[in-house]
């Protein structure tokens, strides 16, 4: 049973994600399921509801390719850099296609995801005060407590279709093991109705690697795992290799035009057959700063 | 010693932070004060990040919210609801301290669009966890660079909440905390008004003055009649900052953080 | 700042908890605060309000010596073993004082203390479905999901005005870990207005002992610290010592006679100085099979 | 070989669970049940206990629902809350299994009074997790020991809901799940009829005769006309099974756990 679900990232995308599906790619700075990303616009997924906190270089390059019809999210920027200039594109002037966007905030999207992980329909929190964000969304609305008559903001639960996350490790049973800041990784999975789980490694048991208290997915809450080392680059994954603060800056200029935008993608990602593909053709390029070069011959 | 308008800007608020306080850090200047703060007269202060660090101690600034090295020497790493629930909106936190795209005369905070929202003419990066911290922290400090661009008279979108139209309005708004309580810049630092809460000049960096305060602000900006001066950097508080962005330079490979 | 934490047991109850509070000793079935009890009742705190998801042997005691006027509770039993006798006599005969009680289910005190620890007025959840317990408990009220309409079960936030918690290990800065069974220790500490601590072990520095994402509680959230070894016992401190399951059996003949009762706690709890003395007092009698034979000399 | 009434009915009990289930247990039958089915034909079960643990697997079974030895061998042990809330409510749950003091004739259960609420008869431990477990669970199986004390026709207080009042009561209720689709006793199994909703007999036990239920029932049990015989437990079961209890007995000094 638990056999089944190891699989290429190719298999799990093929079969997971579908045209017109609301995915989400978590990972809060840390463990961006990047590799994942790519394989999304390699396969050509279209119409996509892109679901993230945090929209950065990964969404920036689904947005670009024209994978993407809706994004939700909290924040979308190249953390320590800037703009990401693809999705400014889209919201700005439609290109390549119209971006319908729905707008919260941090403590928010992380409570929708809790109350999808938890069946509830709805989050509560206090949130949103004074703030314009509730005139332009629909989702966010206001009820009184029933015992206080306080004020306070509730929106809809979030339960992506797929729910794609990068972890350190996976043994042999699927069970998943995720160390150091580990954001909303837990909630995006339970919340999902199917969901991939890419790992730097592949353990033989668990539990010679997670103390008692460690954040485990048990192998039977995922629906694939897959084996793809450094598939969170230029995210980090601790206690394997560090962010890679050049690639992220060196997106800015690669991102900021339109026509070099499509070069890029062009020649590293849609003209790479993986993610070891990847690497090593921006790794010919000095792109690629921090992962062990192993990955990147 | 001469030093830059950062760094002008960066330990003024550092100074602003004491030893104890739990301080809620937003990325860029606000964690680059708040980790001096920590390496000068403020070890014991318990820095939060958003990505779920609590006690937080790097020792290089962190580029994005969720760099590693914040995890490694943190008290707790907890993960990023129950940051937003238990530690934020559990109404743990003393100090949230953020940067901002726009401020307004009432110290409202604007980091999602400028123009009509449907049709922007800049898109911004959106309010990542400033709308909650701005309304659960016991007080808010701002800290960016003044300019006419970034201190406007009206904003095109309230993003996170200071004293909204001014007066009583923050109170009856449901917003717990003080809100903003001072306002750092290059330039100098501004309060609101304790009746008005329209904000204030109550102190001038050495050097600067008032009317070009006045000139790198969008409305008529009223100055304190008890206008202080802020007192130069002193040589250790600049070694230190200068060391922490060596340091952290060094370890980003030729990114400074913080910054 | 943190060193002013530390105290002896008596001080920190003497200085803490006063008569008429709602206290909150929790551990679910592992890391009772027995010995936080014990001092509870030498110190005769009167009126209190006892909250507590499953009152077991350490709020018998409290009860039937007098020290509750209202228990606030999901399951009251003597865990493998059956009654509790001195709650049942009080709920039952009103002996030795009437005790009002407010009773929810586990799901519903997890969610309650979640939203103490959370600063939100109440807690939102699927509960109570069919059940009967609403009809008795005006706290359980149900509300509308502005989005699908469904009915849900709220109740209001718990926040007691102390909450008592026992935990393996504490560092010198008052950092506090919890390894094995965690139960609601974080939330009912983080939902509480002032917490005790009572710990096995006093250490250097914590991060030597905790993972990154073990579950710790800053000394800043918590009022006093301890240091009680044994403070669990019967109930047992995963890498101390093991469960008390005699002593659990014992309790019953013990409190199912008032007279015997108040003998026995006169005896022992009344009649001793400390935990410490409560153990080589009824160690002398045989009666404590698992702490280490150091804590009964 | 030879085997008791509480033998017969573990047996019956654990022979239900499938490989690979999510099973949330209760503590005493329930629990002794589930890890005879891991022991023996469903190694991969996954048992979930309301103290946190996840995929528990301990090697005797346990005195308390929050025992060491459910987290030492756990594939994941977290907080009660999350437990409630992520794993239970979250919808992921196949079977809930639980014990009770009382039942009735439409599956419902007391574990609360008996006698009025606000001047009992007798005060029993109350809810627990088993309102929750009996509303999220896909299905519910419940054990317990047979008689007219713990089989009654009406119940003094619903603590969790099986099919309240019959029919389609329960579906209007807004529970989800099947509810409880089997009553494992020391004397047979009863399953809810699909349409009244009300519990027969569909089968017994090897030597139990239909009278001896019906004697054991507080209200007028009816007894399918496709009644089976039960399968007596295998030696390999009862072999088990007893290991199990020996191996607990010793560890725990003395005191047999889940009975």
């Amino acid at each position: 049973m638990a056999t089944q679900k190891f699989s290429t990232l190719q298999e799990a995308v093929q079969t997971l994600i579908h045209d017109g599906d609301s995915v989400a790619l978590e990972g809060f700075t840390h463990l961006i399921p990047s590799a994942a990303g790519h394989e999304i616009i390699r396969q050509k997924k279209r119409d996509l509801t892109l679901i993230r906190m945090t929209p950065d270089l990964v969404y920036d390059m689904i947005i670009g390719m024209g994978g993407a019809s809706r994004l939700v999210f909290s924040w979308g920027g190249n953390p320590g850099v800037g703009s990401i200039h693809r999705f400014r594109d889209a919201i700005e002037r439609a290109w390549p296609q119209p971006l319908a966007i729905e707008e919260h905030s941090h403590a928010d999207m992380a409570a929708r995801y809790q109350a999808g992980a938890s069946g509830l329909p709805f989050a509560v929190m206090r949130g949103y005060v004074g703030s314009d964000l509730p005139r332009h969304n629909p989702n966010i609305r206001f009820i009184e407590c029933p015992f206080t008559g306080e004020r306070l903001a509730c929106t809809p639960a979030l339960n992506p279709d797929v729910a794609v996350i990068h972890a350190q490790k996976a043994d042999r049973k699927g069970n998943v093991l995720i160390t150091g800041i580990v954001g909303v990784q837990k909630e995006v999975v339970l919340a999902a109705r199917r969901s991939i789980v890419t790992v730097e490694e592949i353990v033989d048991d668990i539990h010679d690697h997670a103390q008692m208290n460690s954040v485990v997915l048990p192998g039977w809450v995922v629906s694939a795992v897959c084996h793809v080392p450094g598939g969170a680059h230029p995210s980090y994954a601790h206690g394997y290799y560090k962010r890679d603060n050049a690639f992220y800056k060196a997106w800015d200029a690669i991102a900021r035009d339109r026509d070099t935008f499509l070069a890029w993608m062009e020649k590293h990602v849609m003209g790479t057959a993986d993610f070891a593909g990847f690497c090593r053709s921006v790794a010919a390029e000095g792109l690629i700063g921090t992962l062990p070069e192993e990955f990147c011959r | 010693m001469s030093y830059t308008p950062t760094e002008l800007m960066t330990i003024n608020a550092a100074r602003k932070l004491s030893d104890g306080q739990v301080c809620f850090v937003g990325i860029g200047l606000p964690s680059a004060a708040a980790n001096l703060a920590r390496l000068t007269h403020a070890p014991e202060v318990v820095l939060i990040y958003e990505s779920g660090t609590i006690g937080a101690r790097p020792d290089v600034l962190p580029l994005s919210i969720g760099d590693g090295e914040l995890a490694e020497f943190a008290d707790a790493v907890v993960s990023v609801p129950e940051i937003f629930r238990y530690w934020l909106q559990g109404g743990r936190v003393d100090v949230g301290f953020l940067g901002a795209a726009q401020i307004d005369r009432f110290a409202n905070i604007n980091t999602t669009v400028i123009g009509p929202y449907g049709s922007p003419k800049t898109r911004l990066p959106g309010a990542g966890g400033a709308p909650e911290i701005a309304s659960s922290a016991r007080e808010v400090w701002i800290t960016l660079r003044q300019t006419r661009r970034s201190f406007v008279d009206r904003l095109d979108f309230i993003t996170s909440a200071g004293f909204l139209d001014g007066g009583d309005a923050r109170k009856r708004s449901g917003a717990r905390g003080a809100g903003p309580t001072a306002v750092i810049t290059d330039l100098g630092v501004l309060t609101p008004d304790p009746i008005t809460r329209e904000l204030v000049l109550t102190a001038i960096h050495p050097g600067i003055e008032v009317e070009q305060v006045k000139a790198a602000t969008g409305w008529d900006l009223a100055v304190s009649p008890a206008l202080t001066v802020t007192v130069a950097p002193t040589e250790a508080e600049l070694a230190c900052l200068r060391d922490l962005h060596a340091r952290t330079l060094r370890a980003h490979g030729g990114e400074a953080g913080g910054d």
